[in-house]
C-alpha cells in the first residue's frame, strides 16, 4: 500500500495545506496563493493517475516502448491556464478592493463597511 | 570512446562536486554577499561542467544543440542576476559581515 | 526503490515543506518568491512524471506570469499579513482534515501509482491516442494532437477562460491609463543597472525567437500555441520591467494589443466554422484538405497559432494593467 | 445547418463575445450583439426542443467519435434548462439597454456586455455538453465572467462579494476536478455515457465514491444549497440590475441541472440514491435552506438582499424535489426551476427598476411608492404571491406537484419544513407590500423623478405575464418537466 | 555516474531550500530561489540522460528564462521600504502565540 499510494498521500497533505490557507487565513492575497498551492495538489494529482512505471513521454519515437497516457496532461494544461486566469481576475479584485478600504484583511474589509 | 567516456565522468563527478560545495556555501557563509559568491560557483562552475559532461554523452546533434544554448543562456543570466542582486542588497543596505560578527 | 521513487519522494517532500513555508510565512513578498520556488519542484515533478508539455506550461505560467503577477499585486496592497486568529484556525483544519480524510480513504481503492494495468491504461482510449493517432493525424506529440484535435472544444474553452481573465481585468483596474511620467524615483532604480539592460537588449530577440520555434515545433516536442504565447508575454514583461513600461508600450502599442486579444478567439472559431462549411461538423479539420491528415496538420497549426496570438495579448494586457495601476498611483 | 444545431446553439454566443470586444467602442452595437446572442440561442433551444422527442440529439466535436473526442447532447432533460436559460437571457438582455447604461459606466458597458455573452455561453455549454471535463471547462468560462460581472456592482461591496464568490467558487470547481479525477482513475474515460457504462462494474469501490462526493459537493457551493451558500445573497444583491437579474434566473439553475446529470445519467440513481445516502443529506439541507432562507429574508433591509435570501430557500424546494429522486419528485423539480426562474427573474428585473428610480433597493426608501410607481410594484406583488405559492400563481403549481411528491414519498418533516417557508415567504413579501403601499411617502420625495425606462418594464411584465400563464395552464412547463423526469429516470443513459 | 550528479543536484536544492526558508530578508531568500532554479535547469538535463529521453531540453531552456524574468521582476517590483527582517522565526512565534501581540501594529 505504501509502496504503490505514497505519492497520491503526500499530494493529499499538499493540497490540504492549500484548502486550509484559503479557509483559515484572512487576507485576501494570503488566499490566493492557498487557492494555487490547492489547485498544483490537484494538478499533480491528475498526471500521476496517467504515469506508468518505465513510461517516457507520450511523444512518440521508434525506440520507446511504453508511454505514458497523454490525456491526463491535457486536461491539466487546460487545468493551468483556468488557474492562472483565475488568479489574475482575483488579483484585480484585490487590488480593486486595497484602493476602496486600504486593507486586504478581510476582517478589516467587513468591519470598514460597518462602520462607513 | 572510451576516452569520451571517462572526460565525461570526470567533468560531470567536478560539476557534482562544486554543485554540493556551493550548496553547502550558501547555507554556511555568514552573510549575503559571501552568499552570492557560493551561488555563484553552483550557477557557473558546477552547472557548466555539468552540461559540458552531458554534451560529451549526446546522442544527437539536435540535442547537443540545446544543451550549448542553456550554456550560453546561463552563461549570460547567471552572473547577472548575481550583479543585480548584489547592487540591489547594497543599496537597501544590506549589512556586511566582518570578523567577530554574529552570522545572519 | 528504485531511482526513480527516490527522486520522486525527495522532490514530493521538498513540495510539501515549501508548501508549508508558504502557508505559515506572513511576509507577503517572501510567500510570493517561494511559491515560484514551488512552481519549479512542480515543474520537476512533471518532468519526473512524464508531462514535459504540462511542465513547459507550468514553468512558464507558475514562475514567469503568476510571480509576475502576484509581486505585481502585492505591489499595490500591502505585504505583510495580520497573524490568524485562533477562532479562524478552526474550520479551515475541520474542512481540511474532513477533505483529506476522504481522499485518502478513498485512495485505498485507487490504482496503484505507476500501474500498466490500471483502467486508465486499458481504456480503449489509450491505443487510439498513441496509437491509432498516428495514423489518424500523424504528430508524434500525442499531447498535441489529443489537445487541438481530439480535444480541440476544451482547448477553445480554455482560451475562451483566457479571453475571459483578460476582459475582467479589464473591466477591474479599467482601460491602460496613459503612464505618468513622474514616478516615484525609487520605483525605477533598474534604469542604473547598465548590465542588466544590455543582457536584456540581447536576450530579447533570442526570446522572440525562442517562442516562434516553440510554437512550431509543438507537434515534435514539448510546447505549443499557449507555452508560445506566455512566452512571448514573458518577453515583453521582461522588457517593460528593465526599460520602463512607457517604451513597453510604445513598442507594443494598446491598440495592436486590445485587437489582437478578440483576433486569436476568432481565429479559432473561424477555423472551425470553416469545417462546418465544408461540410464537417465543427473543428473537424480532415475537410481542410483531401488528405485528412494534411488537413489535421494545417487545422492544428492554425488553431496553435490561434492560441498564441490571444495568450500573448492578454498575458501582456494584465501584466500592463497591474503595473499601470502602480505608475498611475 | 439543422444538424449542427446544437453547436450553434452554444457557438453562435461564443462568437459574440470577441464581436463585443473588437465592437466596443460603439456602445449600442456590442448591446445589439449580446441581444443577438441571446436571441440566436433562443431560436436553437426551441428548434432542438421540438426535434428532440424522437430521441437525443448527438454531436461530435471534431468528428471524432463520442469517448475519444466530446460531444454535445441534447435530450429532454436538457431542454427545458435552454429554454430557460435562453428566455431569460433574452429578457435581459431587453432589459440591459437602459439598466447598463444607468448602472455602469460608459466605457465599461461593452464589458459587461462581453461578460454576459461569455456567461450565456458557459451555462449553455455547461448544459450541451456530454463530456464530464468539458463541463468543468464550461463551469469555470461561466464563473469567471460572473466573477467579472457581479464586481461591476456600483456600491464597493460588490468587489468583497465577487472576491469571495471567486475564493468560495474556484475551491468548488476544485472539488468538482477532484471528483473527475477519481472517476477517471477508476474507469479511464471522461465521456458520460462511457463513464456510466463503466461504473456499474464498479460495486463498492471507494474511490468512486469520493468521486461522488467531491463532485457533489463543489456543484453544491455553485448551486448554493444550504450550507454553501453563503457567496449567494451578497453577489446578487451587489451585482448590477440586469446581472442580477440573469444570474439569479439562470445560473443556480444550471448548476441543479449539472446536479441531475451527474446523479442520474453518470454515477446512476441506484448508486447515489441507493447505495449512498445523498438523497436524505439533500432532504435534511433542502429543509434547513428553506427555514433559514426564508427566514433570514425576512430580516433584510434590502430587496435584492432579501430576494436572494428567498431563492437560498427556493433552491431548498427544487433540492428536495431532485431527492426524492422519484419520477414525481424531479418533474416537480424541474417544474420549480422553470417557474422560479421566471418569477425570480422578475422580482430581481422589478428591485432593478427601483435602483434605476431611486438610486437603492432598501425597503425604508420604498415607502409609499406603491401608487407612484404602479406597474413596477404590481410586477413585484403578482411575482411575490408566486413566491409565496398562492392559487393560482406558477408558484402554487411547482410547490402543489412538490408537496405531492413529499406526500406520496413520505416524507413529513420536510413537509412541514416547506409550510413553514411558505409562511415566512408571505412575512417577507407582506413587509414588502407594507412598506410599498401602507407606509407614507417621505415629505421630501421629489415629484419629477424620471420614468422608469418602457423597454425596462415590458421586459419585466414579460415574465410576469409569463408565469401568470404559467400558473394558469401549466401544460407546456409541466409537459417539459415531465419529458425532462422521464428522460433522467429511463433507461438510465443517454 | 548521472545517478550521482543527479543525488547532487537533489542534495544542493535540500541547502538551497534551507537557504530560502530561513533567510533572512528578501535577499538571501531570492539568491537562493535564483539558485535553486538553476538547478532545476540541470534537473531536467540529468533527468533526460538518467531516463533515456534527452531530446527534451528545450525546457531547460525555458527554465533558465523564467528564472531570470522572476528575479527581475523580484527586483522591480518590490517595495524598498518594507521590513528587510522578516524571518519565518517571527511568524511561526506569532503563531504560536495565544494572543497576537504584533496584530495592531500590522494593521496598521
Amino acid at each position: 500500500m505504501i509502496g504503490t499510494h505514497y505519492v497520491y498521500w503526500l499530494l493529499f497533505a499538499l493540497m490540504m495545506i492549500g484548502l486550509y490557507v484559503v479557509i483559515s487565513h484572512g487576507n485576501l492575497l494570503k488566499k490566493l496563493i492557498g487557492l494555487t498551492l490547492f489547485q498544483v495538489g490537484v494538478f499533480l494529482f491528475f498526471i500521476s493517475i496517467g504515469k506508468v512505471d518505465g513510461g517516457s513521454a507520450p511523444i512518440v519515437s521508434d525506440d520507446v516502448e511504453t508511454y505514458s497516457h497523454p490525456l491526463p496532461q491535457v486536461l491539466i494544461l487546460t487545468a493551468i491556464v483556468v488557474g492562472v486566469a483565475t488568479l489574475a481576475v482575483g488579483l484585480g479584485l484585490a487590488v480593486r478592493i486595497f484602493e476602496t478600504y486600504g486593507t486586504v484583511e478581510e476582517e478589516d474589509v467587513l468591519e470598514r463597511d460597518t462602520t462607513p | 570512446m572510451i576516452v569520451l567516456d571517462i572526460a565525461s565522468v570526470v567533468l560531470l563527478a567536478a560539476g557534482a562536486l562544486f554543485v554540493v560545495s556551493g550548496g553547502v556555501g550558501l547555507l554556511r557563509f555568514p552573510d549575503f554577499y559571501t552568499r552570492v559568491h557560493a551561488a555563484g560557483i553552483t550557477d557557473s562552475a558546477g552547472a557548466g561542467l555539468i552540461l559540458l559532461g552531458l554534451l560529451l554523452r549526446t546522442p544527437s546533434w539536435e540535442t547537443g544543440v540545446r544543451l550549448l544554448v542553456i550554456m550560453l543562456f546561463l552563461a549570460l543570466t547567471g552572473p547577472t542576476a548575481s550583479y543585480v542582486l548584489a547592487f540591489a542588497a547594497r543599496r537597501d543596505g544590506v549589512p556586511i559581515w566582518r570578523e567577530g560578527d554574529p552570522r545572519r | 526503490m528504485t531511482v526513480f521513487t527516490l527522486i520522486n519522494i525527495s522532490l514530493l517532500a521538498i513540495l510539501v515543506a515549501t508548501a508549508l513555508t508558504v502557508s505559515r510565512l506572513r511576509a507577503l513578498y517572501e510567500a510570493a518568491m517561494l511559491s515560484a520556488l514551488f512552481s519549479l519542484v512542480t515543474a520537476c515533478l512533471f518532468v519526473l512524471l512524464d508531462a514535459v508539455d504540462v511542465a513547459f506550461t507550468e514553468a512558464a505560467v507558475g514562475v514567469g506570469i503568476s510571480t509576475v503577477l502576484l509581486l505585481g499585486g502585492l505591489a499595490l496592497t500591502r505585504s505583510r499579513e495580520a497573524v490568524t486568529p485562533r477562532r479562524r484556525r478552526l474550520p479551515g483544519a475541520a474542512v481540511a482534515i474532513l477533505a483529506g480524510g476522504t481522499l485518502v480513504y478513498a485512495s485505498q481503492d485507487l490504482p496503484a501509482f505507476g500501474s500498466a494495468d490500471s483502467p486508465v491504461q486499458r481504456h480503449p482510449l489509450t491505443d487510439t491516442y498513441l496509437h491509432q493517432s498516428q495514423e489518424d493525424i500523424g504528430i508524434p506529440n500525442t499531447v498535441t494532437s489529443v489537445l487541438a484535435s481530439y480535444r480541440g472544444l476544451d482547448t477553445l474553452g480554455e482560451l475562451l477562460v483566457v479571453f475571459t481573465a483578460g476582459v475582467a481585468v479589464l473591466a477591474l483596474l479599467g482601460p491602460l491609463a496613459h503612464p505618468v511620467d513622474a514616478r516615484r524615483r525609487d520605483d525605477l532604480d533598474l534604469v542604473d543597472y547598465r548590465v542588466l539592460r544590455v543582457i536584456s537588449a540581447m536576450l530579447m530577440p533570442f526570446i522572440l525567437l525562442f517562442a516562434l520555434y516553440v510554437l512550431f515545433h509543438g507537434d515534435f516536442g514539448p510546447g505549443g500555441g499557449f507555452q508560445a504565447g506566455v512566452i512571448f508575454a514573458a518577453g515583453f514583461v521582461l522588457y517593460g520591467l528593465v526599460f520602463g513600461l512607457d517604451k513597453a508600450q510604445q513598442v507594443v502599442p494598446r491598440v495592436v494589443l486590445w485587437a489582437l486579444i478578440p483576433f486569436g478567439l476568432l481565429l479559432y472559431l473561424g477555423v472551425g466554422v470553416v469545417n462546418m462549411l465544408l461540410g464537417g461538423s465543427f473543428l473537424d479539420y480532415d475537410t481542410l484538405s483531401s488528405d485528412p491528415a494534411a488537413g489535421q496538420h494545417l487545422g492544428i497549426l492554425l488553431v496553435e497559432s490561434a492560441i498564441g496570438i490571444t495568450v500573448a495579448a492578454v498575458m501582456t494586457t494584465v501584466f500592463f494593467s497591474f503595473a499601470n495601476r502602480r505608475a498611475t498611483r | 445547418m439543422t444538424a449542427h444545431l446544437p453547436a450553434l446553439q452554444v457557438l453562435v454566443p461564443l462568437g459574440c463575445a470577441p464581436l463585443c470586444l473588437l465592437l466596443r467602442r460603439f456602445r449600442t452595437v456590442t448591446w445589439l450583439v449580446f441581444l443577438l446572442a441571446a436571441l440566436s440561442s433562443l431560436a436553437c433551444a426551441v428548434l432542438l426542443a421540438t426535434r428532440v422527442d424522437d430521441g437525443p440529439l448527438h454531436y461530435e466535436m471534431g468528428g471524432w467519435p463520442a469517448p475519444y473526442g466530446i460531444e454535445f447532447v441534447v435530450a429532454g432533460f436538457n431542454t427545458p434548462v435552454l429554454l430557460v436559460v435562453s428566455v431569460v437571457a433574452v429578457v435581459a438582455a431587453v432589459y440591459a439597454r437602459r439598466s447598463v447604461g444607468d448602472e455602469v459606466d460608459d466605457r465599461r458597458a461593452p464589458l459587461v456586455y462581453t461578460c454576459l455573452c461569455l456567461t450565456l455561453t458557459g451555462l449553455l455549454g455547461l448544459t450541451v455538453t456530454g463530456d464530464v471535463f468539458n463541463a468543468f471547462v464550461f463551469l469555470e468560462i461561466s464563473s469567471l465572467s460572473t466573477y467579472a460581472l457581479i464586481a461591476m456592482g456600483r456600491r464597493r461591496r460588490a468587489l468583497l462579494a465577487s472576491f469571495r464568490y471567486l475564493v468560495i467558487g474556484t475551491v468548488g470547481a476544485t472539488f468538482v476536478l477532484i471528483g473527475i479525477g477519481f472517476a477517471y482513475a477508476v474507469t479511464g474515460t471522461l465521456n458520460m455515457a462511457d463513464l456510466a457504462d463503466r461504473l456499474t462494474d464498479l460495486d463498492g469501490n471507494r474511490a468512486l465514491y469520493a468521486a461522488v462526493v467531491f463532485v457533489f459537493v463543489g456543484l453544491a457551493v455553485k448551486m448554493a444549497v444550504f450550507p454553501l451558500h453563503a457567496w449567494l445573497p451578497a453577489a446578487y444583491g451587489e451585482a448590477p440590475s440586469a446581472v442580477s437579474t440573469f444570474l439569479a434566473a439562470a445560473s443556480t439553475k444550471v448548476a441543479i441541472y449539472v446536479f441531475c446529470r451527474f446523479a442520474f445519467t453518470v454515477f446512476g440513481a441506484g448508486l447515489v440514491f441507493t447505495t449512498m445516502p445523498v438523497g436524505e443529506v439533500g432532504l435534511l439541507l433542502a429543509a434547513l435552506a428553506m427555514l433559514v432562507g426564508s427566514a433570514a429574508a425576512c430580516f433584510q433591509r434590502d430587496l435584492k438582499y432579501l430576494l436572494a435570501w428567498s431563492s437560498v430557500a427556493q433552491i431548498g424546494y427544487i433540492v428536495a424535489g431532485i431527492s426524492l429522486a422519484t419520477a414525481a419528485g424531479v418533474s416537480a423539480g424541474y417544474l420549480h426551476v422553470i417557474n422560479h426562474a421566471v418569477i425570480k427573474g422578475a422580482l430581481f428585473g422589478a428591485a432593478g427598476l427601483l435602483v434605476l428610480r431611486l438610486g437603492s433597493a432598501r425597503l425604508d426608501d420604498l415607502a409609499g411608492l406603491g401608487r407612484r410607481m404602479p406597474w413596477t410594484f404590481a410586477a413585484i406583488v403578482v411575482t411575490g404571491l408566486g413566491l409565496v405559492g398562492v392559487p393560482p400563481t406558477a408558484g402554487f403549481a411547482s410547490k402543489w406537484a412538490l408537496v405531492s411528491a413529499l406526500l406520496d414519498a413520505g416524507a413529513w418533516p420536510v413537509l412541514v419544513a416547506v409550510l413553514a417557508s411558505s409562511l415566512l415567504a408571505l412575512v417577507y413579501v407582506g413587509r414588502i407590500v407594507e412598506a410599498a403601499w401602507f407606509r407614507d411617502p417621505p415629505a421630501d420625495l421629489p415629484a419629477d423623478q424620471p420614468r422608469a425606462p418602457v423597454s425596462m418594464v415590458a421586459a419585466v411584465w414579460a415574465l410576469v405575464l409569463l408565469s401568470v400563464y404559467f400558473g394558469i395552464d401549466a401544460s407546456l412547463p409541466g409537459g417539459l418537466a415531465d419529458a425532462a423526469a422521464a428522460a433522467l429516470l429511463g433507461t438510465g443513459g443517454a | 555516474m548521472i545517478v550521482a550528479v543527479m543525488a547532487a543536484l537533489l542534495v544542493t536544492m535540500v541547502l538551497a531550500l534551507a537557504r530560502a526558508f530561513v533567510g533572512p530578508g528578501r535577499y538571501n531568500r531570492i539568491l537562493a530561489i535564483n539558485m535553486f532554479g538553476t538547478k532545476t535547469v540541470l534537473f531536467v538535463a540529468v533527468a533526460g540522460f538518467l531516463f533515456g529521453r534527452p531530446e527534451f531540453l528545450d525546457i531547460g531552456i525555458l527554465y533558465a528564462l523564467v528564472n531570470f524574468v522572476a528575479v527581475v521582476a523580484v527586483l522591480r517590483l518590490t517595495h524598498y521600504d518594507d521590513d528587510l527582517a522578516d524571518d519565518l522565526a517571527d511568524d511561526l512565534a506569532d503563531d504560536l502565540a495565544d494572543e497576537p501581540a504584533t496584530d495592531g501594529e500590522d494593521r496598521a
